[in-house]
């Protein structure tokens, strides 16, 4: 399995993200720079990590949209290749077109870092199988701008094509669209592109795959991705 | 040449800022107040003065990264 | 040479905030009238933030040394070995009076001041702790402080990608016109690659990195020497807007330009700007510095040579570049999208000479800048002893189980989670312990090594007893990086005082600073960097004394850490330390009995060694199951915290006989710690028994809830909702 | 009645986000840009139709939350 984590200015979870990879799949991760223009060949998986690329300045993620690697990353995406967006990068996905929707600012207007429970809707995903079905798992959340947003009708289109792969539910598993932790609609903290090659997500799995630093919920994204893979 | 782009929300976009300065301001005791939208305003500075061109150059510059026109519009102004 | 300038007047001279006989000694030194950049320059240098005139003296008498530290006070920040060729930098500073000004962006630029501090030598932090202090919460401008300052704390680190792992949070009227802000940041380094001010070699290029230099913070550094008055509105213009972004950026660079060997010296431009960074690298040298400020990355037009030199506009760095190295540092300064200029040259006249558009608008020297800056030893008089508080003379209408309920949901005691949710205190995957506990546990790399921090200080006690007061403050740092397991290995201060020309506020400062250095020396904790922030009063009344501790301990192994919760039903709970129920300065009595009075407790460095050294040894054989400290608020409260942790509760035992039982659970005697112990129990006790250590039987934790003798239960999870209510509900009411 | 505020930031101010921009323009190929500098923009609703309680209205609201003069100034605009 061989995984590109992109680095934009002002990434800086690019590490966690890389760190988590390599932990769980066993495989090395290479680093690419936001300008190249070219992915390394063989890239099976690109990851776009957290952070704060160009200081969130403007709209998160739409500076690093932009940059030169992204067409790379949008034609691996065409051929089906895995993409997976953590936190900024689900927004640089957003923004990019690779993903619909935007995420604007918390409706508690804070950032807010914190454990936070999501429920798997869908494990037939590959970034998911390793997850039981219904299986409720706990990541962290670190953003000031993770409150999704879509009109109704791309809602209705993601709900209907069961693209909602991660969403928001309370301690007892419930979802409560009016106690989301950052306002996000329909309880959204992921979702997937149609052909479900694309994934991104608030959260952040690769937070908690050690158990030493806590919960090990994350590990299952990972172990899933690398099954896949593995397979292929 | 100086210009400004103003960037709003489309109407039917969730504006959460918005909605929480209306709270904020309710209880700070500021009366009267129905509603609020807030966008973003760039002050541009241009080079050359053929306003023409300037304006095809802020169109680009709204189209390809100063809005987001999945939901955001914007508008274009000369100052002065 | 100064055509264009102001004429010196006296008015002018006192407009920089300099003394007549501190103008007196620069017409001495120069042997001329200086002109108006020069005053400028003086001003900045001899200001009480860059020179520590009124404290130079008493910081002499800190203990800095110990095997373990490779670089003492004196730099960017101290460095320690913590052993594997690595090294911890770290260092606190205050951006006190910005964050009163505009708190989101004085908080922030502090926070970015002091990560420039320590990637200046060389580290990459790896994580960052504050204290804060704000005034009553009834004050008009509390909540509107607190909102901004949390703020700006998270925004500049979250965005910079540090883990804003501890700190602390005091409300107090005496903070009103004065909140104090205190930035920590930890950073890790090779021991062999930390980077110095210091200039060597003559003729080589002096290059400008980062942002470019705007009209921002001019007179900063001379605000924060100041005390406010009611004119403190005026000086708005001068606040600067942190850049996170660009700090990331010049963090990256950085640490790549040394990497490849680029780097002969650096220096941060923090409090006045160009100039201090470029004296210091100099006269630290023993060479001249030459700049020429045609060069200089400006963002306005027009700027003058004053301006340019005064300028604390953020996110920038002086270096001297190893001699053929220039172009392999720019590539890399170009890539990271920042301005890089070669502004200057080192020289051998050991003069510090300014250029600006064909004109010399400086030439001084550049030693007795900053070795002849003025010195006192300013009058100071003790601050009288007070007598303890007798807990018998006391009328108490509360409730054991009531004032606790009181107690941990006051403003000072009220759970901050708050605060910490809004910063980032997960990233770089290595946060071992997060906010809550005793102190921040941080791996280091892949481990099992980590770091352990916090910070600490009792205004109250510095207050009622400078001495005692400066003496706890470093023995509860000491106790808390203790308590989690670590070994403390150095501290860093921030000296939060009024103004030292009235000679109360320079007892307290004298008493303080002799009690940090006692219990440095007794308990082997060196100082090896610290920051001074004098004049925090506001209409004559003065902040309490607040010299804020920061430490910093090694653990071997971070899977061996304890941590405050309780485990388990059933296991016995032990207080280490003997408890004689001293109430003089407690919580208890300023919370529950409205009375900030009486001696504080007296700290007994000998006992808390021991006490510390027994309790460490405990974890790193894994013979206790819970460990937590006892400070404000004594035996209950820490009992408390550790059943809310866990949602276990306990039923413990009646307080001894003749003891009047609120100064039991709630007196503040030190050097205690509480521990669980589940199979170990006997060999514990016989253990504390062989060195002669007082332990005594506490209870037994199980249920949902405390229970003591005669007293009604008091239901865990009813009392974790009442501490963590009141932060949120405080908040919530504004903006 | 409706009411626009502008807030810009004072001239002196550093505004990270307005160099940021004019960066990401640069290497995204729009020309002629020199400087940028942003602001917010609030569209208010507000009851009645007194411009000049309207006017003081909105001055408290920006004194008090919608600017932060120690940094930004700003300007009421009646609409329509
Ligand atoms: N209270 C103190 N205790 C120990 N060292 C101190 C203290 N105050 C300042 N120092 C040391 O003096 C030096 C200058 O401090 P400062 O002017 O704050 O540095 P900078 O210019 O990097 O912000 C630093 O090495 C600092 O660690
Ligand atoms: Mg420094």
């Amino acid at each position: 399995m061989k995984s590109a984590v992109l680095v934009f200015p002002g990434s800086n979870r690019e590490g966690d993200a890389k760190r988590a990879l390599e932990n769980v799949s066993g495989s090395r991760v290479s680093l690419v720079w936001h300008a190249e223009t070219e992915l390394p060949t063989g890239t099976d998986l690109v990851v776009l990590p957290g952070g704060f690329s160009y200081g969130d300045y403007l709209r998160c993620g739409a500076i690093a949209a932009r940059a030169s690697i992204m067409d790379a990353v949008r034609a691996h995406a065409a051929r089906g290749g895995l993409v997976l967006g953590i936190c900024n990068g689900f927004q640089i996905l957003c923004e990019s077109g690779l993903l619909p929707g935007v995420l604007v600012r918390n409706a508690r207007l804070r950032f807010v870092c914190r454990e936070a429970l999501l429920k798997v809707e869908r494990t037939d995903t590959p970034f998911t199988r390793k997850y039981a079905k219904g299986a409720v798992v706990r990541y962290p959340v670190a953003h000031g701008e993770g409150n999704y947003a879509a009109d109704a009708e791309t809602l209705k289109q993601l709900e209907g094509d069961g693209r909602v792969i991660f969403r928001y539910v309370t301690a007892d598993g419930r979802r409560d669209d009016t106690q989301v932790l950052n306002g996000a609609a329909n309880s959204i903290a992921g979702i997937a592109s149609e052909k479900l090659n694309v994934l991104g997500l608030m959260p952040h799995p690769e937070n908690h795959v050690d158990p030493l630093l806590g919960p090990t919920d994350g590990r299952g994204l990972f172990e899933s991705i690398a099954g896949v893979l593995e397979k292929a | 040449m100086k210009a400004r782009v103003l960037v709003t929300l489309k109407s039917a976009v969730l504006d959460p800022q918005g909605k929480a300065i209306e709270g904020a301001l309710r209880s700070l005791g500021v009366p009267g107040v129905a509603s609020v939208r807030q966008g973003k305003v760039f002050d541009v500075e241009l080079d050359g003065d053929d306003k023409v061109r300037a304006e095809a150059t802020l169109k680009d510059a709204c189209e390809k990264l100063l809005a987001n026109t999945v939901i955001e519009s914007y508008r274009i102004e000369f100052v002065g | 040479m100064t055509s264009l300038e102001p004429k010196i007047t006296p008015q002018l001279v006192a407009d920089h905030g300099l003394k007549p006989d501190e103008y007196e000694r620069i017409l001495t030194l120069i042997g001329r009238e200086p002109s108006f950049t020069e005053l400028g320059i003086f001003s900045a240098m001899w200001n009480e933030h860059c020179s520590y005139k009124s404290s130079r003296l008493h910081l002499k008498g800190l203990p800095t040394k110990a095997p373990w530290v490779i670089q003492g006070p004196g730099e960017n920040a101290g460095v320690i070995d913590i052993g594997d060729g690595q090294a911890a930098v770290f260092k606190m500073e205050s951006h006190n009076h910005p964050s009163y000004i505009e708190p989101y962006q004085g908080a922030g630029t502090g926070v970015g001041g002091i990560l420039r501090d320590v990637f200046t030598m060389g580290a990459r932090p790896i994580a960052a702790l504050n204290a804060l202090r704000f005034g009553d919460p009834k004050h008009p401008r509390t909540r509107h402080l607190v909102a901004g300052v949390v703020a700006g704390i998270g925004g500049y680190g979250n965005s910079f990608g540090v883990p804003t792992v501890g700190g602390l949070v005091g409300f107090h009227t005496r903070y009103d016109g004065n909140c104090l802000v205190n930035a920590m940041a930890v950073g890790l380094a090779d021991a062999d690659k930390i980077f110095y001010a210091k200039a060597t070699g003559v003729g080589l290029p002096v290059v400008y990195l980062g942002s470019k230099t705007g009209r921002d913070g001019i007179h900063g550094a001379t605000m924060a020497s100041a005390e406010f008055g009611e004119g403190a509105e005026e000086k708005r213009p001068t606040v600067q807007v942190g850049d996170p972004f660009a700090e990331k950026l010049l963090l990256e660079a950085c640490l790549e330009i040394m990497e490849a060997g680029c780097v002969v010296a650096i220096q941060d431009m923090g409090a006045a700007g160009l100039t201090c960074s470029a004296v210091e690298m100099g006269a630290k040298g023993d060479l001249g510095i030459e700049l020429d400020l045609d060069k200089l990355p400006c963002r306005e037009a027009g700027m003058s040579a004053y301006e340019m030199m005064l300028s604390e506009s953020q996110e920038r760095m002086l270096m001297v570049i190893a001699p053929g190295k220039e172009a392999q540092a720019e590539a890399i300064f170009r890539k990271w999208g920042l301005d890089f200029a070669i502004v200057g040259r080192t020289t051998d006249t050991l003069r510090f000479v300014v250029k600006h558009k064909g004109e010399v608008k400086a030439d001084l020297p550049i030693k007795e800048l900053g070795d002849e800056a003025p010195l006192y030893d300013r009058p100071w008089v003790e601050t009288p002893k007070q007598q303890n508080v007798d807990p018998a003379s006391l009328e108490i209408s509360a409730t054991v189980p009531g004032a606790l309920e009181r107690l941990l949901g006051s403003p000072d005691f009220a759970s901050k989670r708050w605060i910490w949710e809004q910063y980032d205190h997960l990233i770089l995957n290595n946060t071992v312990q997060r906010p809550g506990g005793d102190a921040a546990v941080v791996r280091v790399e892949d481990g099992p090594k980590g770091l352990v921090m916090a910070c600490d200080v009792t205004p109250r006690y510095c207050e009622a007893d400078p001495f005692e007061g400066g003496k706890q403050a470093v023995a509860e740092v000491w106790r808390n990086i203790t308590a989690v397991g670590g070994k403390p290995l150095a501290l860093t201060d921030n000296l939060n005082f009024g103004n030292p020309e009235r000679p109360e506020i320079m007892g307290q400062l004298v008493g303080c600073l002799r009690g940090i250095g006692a219990a440095a020396l007794a308990l082997d904790f060196p100082v090896v960097s610290g920051n001074v922030s004098l004049y925090n009063e506001t209409n004559g009344r003065a902040i309490l004394p607040t010299p804020t501790i920061g430490g910093v301990g090694v653990v071997a192994d971070v899977a061996k850490t304890a941590t405050l919760a309780f485990k388990d039903d059933g296991e016995t709970i032990l207080v280490i330390g003997a408890t004689t129920g001293w109430l003089g300065q407690s919580a208890f009595l300023s919370e529950i009995l409205d009375r900030e009075d009486g001696a504080p407790p007296p700290v007994d460095l000998a006992l808390e060694r021991k006490h510390g050294d027994f309790v460490r040894t405990l974890i790193e054989e894994g013979l206790v199951t819970a460990v937590h400290d006892v400070s404000d608020g004594g035996l209950l409260v820490a009992v408390a915290e550790m059943a809310m942790a866990s949602g276990i509760g306990a039923t413990l035992v009646a307080p001894p006989a003749g003891m009047v039982p609120h100064a039991f659970w709630f007196g503040e005697d030190q050097a205690r710690y509480i521990v669980t112990v589940a199979h170990a129990k006997a060999l514990v006790l016989k253990r504390a028994e062989t060195a002669g250590i007082t332990v005594a039987k506490l209870g037994v934790t199980g249920s949902d809830r405390l229970n003591i003798p005669g007293e009604r239960p008091i239901i865990v999870d009813a009392l974790r909702e009442r501490h963590e209510a009141w932060l949120p509900i405080y908040m919530g009411a504004g903006f």
